[in-house]
């Protein structure tokens, strides 16, 4: 990949939860306006990495730049004030606030009203169901209504670097297709996309790059299509073999 | 009983938390001496199934039967006294204290659950328990220390066992991950159960650990002449050292079988391994 | 029991109520935010009625003033105390954070016994003109105190405005979300520790309005007299169902009713009537532990 | 490695500790002034107290506030017990004392004894209730109770003599019965603590859900911590009453305040450690009297006089150091380690080899 174009780059990452030594110095690079994919399974650390690179969990060692500047061990707040959203893991909706609020959570520290009206059109327009809803408590939204929140609300700060925690987890298989649709639109509009997903298959289909997580080491990489057919990837995370 | 009998009998088991039907209209059973695996995608209500067996929580209906004895009504400390035992998907040893100390912990209720011997007595069973008035014996010191004595040296020969002798004397949170969840499956042992449920036991492992935890389970199943029910997201165990395998999805059952059987399910695939699907 | 009676105890007991309700409303923003008890928030009550008593005596100036700087002061005291002895525990046991919150409950009455002097003082000593307190109006056949009607005007009028806060402001609406999430508030661009440290403070302003209001009534002003308000209020918090600030109102509006109500009927009460609230509290969390408007949380195993 | 030592070398040295320190008390006991005597005295009574305590909060977990309420009760159990009844006539002035309490008289062995069981009943009954709340709610609800306690003590003037409380109790306290009975405490405590007992309580405490999965019935053997706990507690009661000679039940006295003073001395000696205990008691009642010499005229850098600082200087101190350690040193002073024959014995080895090698 050309060096002119990243946006995040992460070098020798270590993170340590206690004793658990969770993430080995992995390193990698997301491509502006591309979709990165980093596969694996439970507890290889891919959470680990998002939180990491978000500012809630703290590195022991190694740098996290983006945009050039240095994020490393920055304060949550901080890191996505300087344009880098998430989207968690099992959405963290707030389930005490109203469909609405939560959006408006999103945009916490934005102060351009006209901007926020049309990024809230823009999401009714991708998510039609939350426009119906918005007076609703996010509790009360279904499962693949609150991933659609979440996904919304992370967009609602305009974010150049949107981060995604398993988006198609728990969900039931006609929405998981909605979901990878509407990934892939979000970085058609210009949205730099880093995503985590167990779903390998889903995600290395939509994405341009991916990375294989074990145990907290990246043990291969490529373009998609080449992990796609890989055949250690294809026995070990698409159930083929 | 006979290799190959039900031992565990879930009957229409559903539990529901508020509007959330976790675990719907669970029946099944596990064989004496299986090893049986529990699959299904995050959320299907696997640890569900656990905790409702192991009586965290009652089921909102149905029947929970162990070794012939209505367990459905029982609290935890009396299912464990019967003969179950279970690990954790998320480690839950007593980290404060010495790995030999995590065993003993198990070896407890030998000495103190009149409650769980009073279900086995009513069943017609032999009760466990040895002896009485175990607390005024421990505090006054009046024959306990042979009891003590006899418990360590229990304890120490199953560490033995399973390869974590030379760390009976370390803190359980001093351990590295892989040991760590080894000692939660050894603290389980020590309850001297006649079924072992375990959660995600390779979850965090590496491959090379993974292939020696799959040894190690089908060599404990021998060697205790233990039956075996298991959580895994890990295929390669599941589909390794699995006899049986039930798929679960949303709550519900969706597929049993062997290994190959299962594999080749459709539904299985379909709501499990991510179905294929053509991008816009 | 005629209806004189019933009014007069009313009147009372909404009274008392509102005091409890306006403690109560601290104790469940920052359990809501933090799941701590702050041991130290009938404390911090007490301190604002100190500061607004040594304002007035020493400055000589207007009441008013002197209890606008005791709810600032009070405001300042508990944004202090939470960048002081709680944030350094926000990653502790919960356990930690409570026996420091006793400390810090602990520290504060020392201060005032050192401070301030242990011997009570008189805290209407510091109204130039006591006409207006003292006048009573009849109702109905019952004396109720101009008092009664300032405190529950006031009262309501605090309520109005901790509502447009909690619900219509932006920090209002982080305030909500931190309750129900603490990281994901983080990751939406919110300076957590600055929106509880802010919690705190607006909780402690309550707690003072509601300490000058109270010694107002009972003007006997030491250092342990936020002791007893601060756990009844504590308990009016639970009994509503801790976590929700419409269950602080109702639980302590309910709980100065009851306080009221029944020595009045049975006399003998009287004397137990501290005893009362705490077996309200034991009756409540072991048959509803989420109050009367609280959710029911389910333990992850 | 596991360096052990015989039980039989670790029962003999026990002996000597135990004969040693005897004899160290009973030359106190001759040549000590009444003053210092008393401090003595008193450390032996906030040593029962924070074991105590200890036993429920630190070893087994539960989160208790409620320690005032139970050594209230033992101690107006005893009191009442070993006042004359011509002197509890005298006292009972608001209203006379009911008959039957009026001419029960007993020793202060029975007193204690009896002190000590009425408070481990008044643990079981609030236990049973209490204990099935959680966390932060039991300890509200346990500070609820003990609030009960004292407010019933206040009240019930007819057993109690309500606010003005008991005067004239025979000061029978003195260092062998202070000692004897913290020894007891510390067998009892110490000995259930290392058994198979313990370590169930323990496991309650590193986590509650995995020790009901390991067969302990948690409800059952929290509340056995609670009364074992609650006993002595009482027993510490009787011999408070019996070393203050004046009780009554006013907040900062039998009330929260006396709990958050046992609350101090465990997080200071280090919540879960029974050796801890004992150095977090010792350490607050000297420091609490050190620091009384603040409030006295002292000379600052033996230059510039002072009146002293205000009367409540100390406690002001005591509580600054308290949310100090909380903040900076919550394992306090022994953590959650013990000292034991065989740890010393293996810190000495480790010392002898060092010097070896060095």
């Amino acid at each position: 990949m050309e060096k002119n174009e990243i946006m995040l780059e992460i070098k020798d990452l270590h993170v340590y939860y206690g004793a658990i030594h969770a993430l080995k110095g992995i390193s990698f690079v997301v491509p502006k306006g591309k979709i990165v994919t980093l596969i694996g399974a439970n507890g290889a650390g891919k959470t680990t990495t998002l939180s990491t690179i978000s500012g809630l969990v703290k590195a022991r060692s190694g740098t996290i730049r983006f945009d050039g500047k240095d994020i490393t061990n920055k304060p949550a707040h901080e890191v996505n004030r300087m344009g880098i959203a998430m989207v968690p893991e099992g959405r963290r909706i707030f389930p005490n606030l109203t469909v609405y609020e939560n959006l408006m959570m999103g945009a916490y520290n934005r102060k351009d009203e006209e901007g926020i009206k049309e990024d809230l059109e823009w999401v009714f327009q991708l998510f039609p169901r939350l426009k119906e809803r918005t007076k609703q408590l996010g509790g009360t939204l279904s499962g693949g209504e609150q991933q659609m929140l979440a996904i919304s609300r992370a967009l609602m700060s305009r974010p150049s670097l949107l981060m995604m925690d398993e988006p198609s987890l728990g969900l039931a298989p006609i929405l998981v297709n909605e979901v990878f649709e509407v990934i892939q639109k979000i970085n058609e509009e210009g949205t730099t996309i880093l995503l985590v997903e167990q779903n390998a298959l889903g995600a290395l289909k939509i994405s341009h790059y991916g990375y294989v997580l074990e145990t907290g080491s990246i043990v291969l990489e490529g373009p998609s299509e080449e992990l796609l057919e890989n055949e250690n990837v294809k026995k070990a995370y698409l159930g083929i073999s | 009983m006979a290799k190959g009998e039900p031992l565990l009998v879930l009957d229409h088991v559903t539990m529901k938390f508020g509007g959330l039907v976790a675990v719907d209209d669970f029946t099944n059973e596990v064989r004496e001496g299986e090893i049986l695996g529990l699959i299904g995608p995050n959320g299907a209500g696997k640890t569900t199934v656990f905790n409702v067996v192991t009586g965290i929580y009652y089921p909102t209906s149905g029947r929970i039967i162990f070794d012939g004895i209505d367990i459905t009504p029982l609290k935890p400390h009396q299912i464990t006294h019967l003969g179950i035992a279970r690990t954790f998907q998320n480690i839950r040893l007593f980290q404060d204290m010495t790995v030999l100390e995590n065993v003993m912990v198990a070896q407890h209720h030998s000495i103190s659950n009149p409650d769980g011997d009073r279900i086995l007595k009513m069943n017609g069973k032999k009760p466990k328990m040895n002896g009485k008035f175990w607390f005024w014996r421990s505090v006054l010191k009046l024959g306990y220390m042979d009891m003590e004595k006899k418990m360590r040296e229990e304890a120490l020969n199953l560490l033995e066992k399973v390869g974590l002798a030379s760390l009976a004397y370390e803190k359980a949170s001093a351990l590295p991950y892989g040991q760590q969840r080894k000692l939660e499956i050894a603290r389980a042992l020590a309850t001297e159960p006649k079924i072992i449920l375990l959660d995600e036991p390779a979850a965090g492992m590496n491959p090379k650990e993974t292939e020696e935890l799959m040894d190690f389970i089908k060599r404990i199943r021998d060697e205790f002449d233990l039956t075996v029910f298991l959580i895994e997201h890990d295929m390669k165990v599941v589909m390794g050292i699995c006899e049986r395998i039930i798929v679960m999805d949303y709550g519900r059952i969706i597929s049993e079988g062997t290994a190959k059987e299962v594999q080749n399910d459709p539904k299985v695939i379909e709501a499990y391994l991510g179905k294929e699907w053509e991008v816009i | 029991m005629n209806i004189t009676f019933l009014v007069q105890n009313t009147f009372n007991g909404i009274m008392l109520g509102g005091l409890y309700a306006l403690i109560a409303v601290g104790y469940t923003m920052v359990y809501g935010i933090l799941r701590l008890i702050n041991f130290a928030h009938g404390d911090v009550m007490m301190m604002g009625v100190y500061f607004a008593f040594y304002f007035a005596v020493l400055t000589k100036s207007n009441v008013v003033i002197a209890f606008i700087v005791a709810v600032l002061g009070a405001a300042l005291l508990g944004f202090l105390i939470d960048n002081v002895a709680y944030k350094p525990l926000r990653n502790a046991p919960r356990i930690s954070a409570l026996i420091t919150a006793i400390g810090v409950s602990f520290f504060l009455e020392s201060f005032a016994v050192v401070v301030f002097g242990a011997i009570p003082k008189p805290f209407t000593s510091i109204f130039k003109s006591q006409t207006l307190l003292m006048k009573v109006l009849n109702v109905g056949g019952a004396r109720i105190p101009v008092l009664t009607f300032l405190v529950i005007g006031i009262t309501a009028v605090i309520f109005v405005f901790l509502f447009l806060i909690v619900y219509k402001t932006k920090i209002g609406m982080a305030m909500r979300a931190i309750s129900a999430d603490i990281p994901t508030t983080s990751l939406m661009g919110v300076n957590v520790n600055f929106v509880i440290s802010f919690t705190f403070a607006l909780g402690s302003a309550l707690a003072a309005a509601s300490g000058l209001m109270w010694s107002m009534r009972y003007p006997n002003v030491f250092p342990y007299m936020g002791f007893m308000p601060g756990m009844k209020a504590f308990i009016a918090a639970v009994f509503g169902g801790i976590g929700s600030i419409p269950g602080a109102m109702l639980g302590g509006l309910l709980l100065g009713l009851i306080e009221i109500f029944i020595p009045a009927y049975f006399q003998s009460m009287m004397m137990y009537r501290d005893a009362l609230a705490f077996i309200i509290l034991i009756v409540i969390l072991l048959v509803k532990p989420s109050g009367l408007l609280g959710k029911k949380a389910v333990e992850k195993v | 490695m596991d360096r052990r030592l015989s039980t039989k070398t670790k029962v003999i040295l026990t002996l000597l500790v135990i004969i040693v320190v005897a004899f160290l008390l009973h030359l106190a006991d001759k040549h000590m002034d009444a003053y210092k005597l008393r401090i003595l005295n008193l450390i032996a009574i906030y040593g029962i107290m924070a074991l105590s305590l200890n036993l429920i909060n630190g070893i087994t977990g539960i989160f208790s506030l409620g320690h005032a309420g139970f050594i209230l009760i033992g101690a107006y159990t005893a009191a009442l017990l070993t006042l004359s009844p011509e002197q509890k006539e005298m006292s009972f002035i608001i209203q006379p004392i009911v008959p039957w309490l009026a001419h029960l008289h007993t020793n202060f062995l029975f007193a204690t004894l009896a002190g000590g069981l009425l408070a481990a009943f008044a643990a079981f009954l609030v236990g049973w209730p209490v204990l099935r709340l959680s966390g932060d709610y039991l300890a509200i609800a346990s500070l609820g109770f003990a609030e009960v306690i004292r407010v019933v003590a206040l009240n019930a003037i007819s057993i109690t003599n309500g606010p003005l409380g008991l005067k004239a109790i025979p000061e029978y306290t003195n260092v062998w019965w202070a000692y004897g009975w913290l020894l007891v405490t510390l067998l009892f405590i110490g000995s259930l603590v290392s058994s198979s007992y313990g370590r169930a309580l323990k496991a309650i405490r590193e986590d509650r859900i995995a020790a009901e999965e390991m067969g302990i019935n948690v409800f059952k053997h929290q509340l056995l911590s609670f009364v074992v706990g609650g006993f002595f507690a009482g027993v510490s009661g009787s011999l408070y009453a019996h070393w203050l000679t004046t009780i009554d039940p006013r907040l900062t006295t039998l009330g929260p305040m006396l709990t958050f003073y046992i609350l101090i001395m465990i997080v200071l000696g280090g919540l879960g450690s029974i050796s801890g205990s004992l150095i977090g008691a010792a350490l607050f009642a000297i420091l609490v009297e050190w620091l009384r010499n603040l409030e006295e005229p002292f000379k600052l850098f033996g230059v510039i006089q002072t009146n002293g600082l205000p009367k409540g200087s100390r406690i002001l101190v005591i509580s600054a150091i308290f949310v100090a350690i909380m903040i900076f040193w919550q394992r306090g002073i022994m953590g959650r380690n013990e000292i034991t024959w065989d740890n010393l014995y293996r810190w000495f080895s480790r010392l002898r080899r060092g010097e070896k090698n060095g």
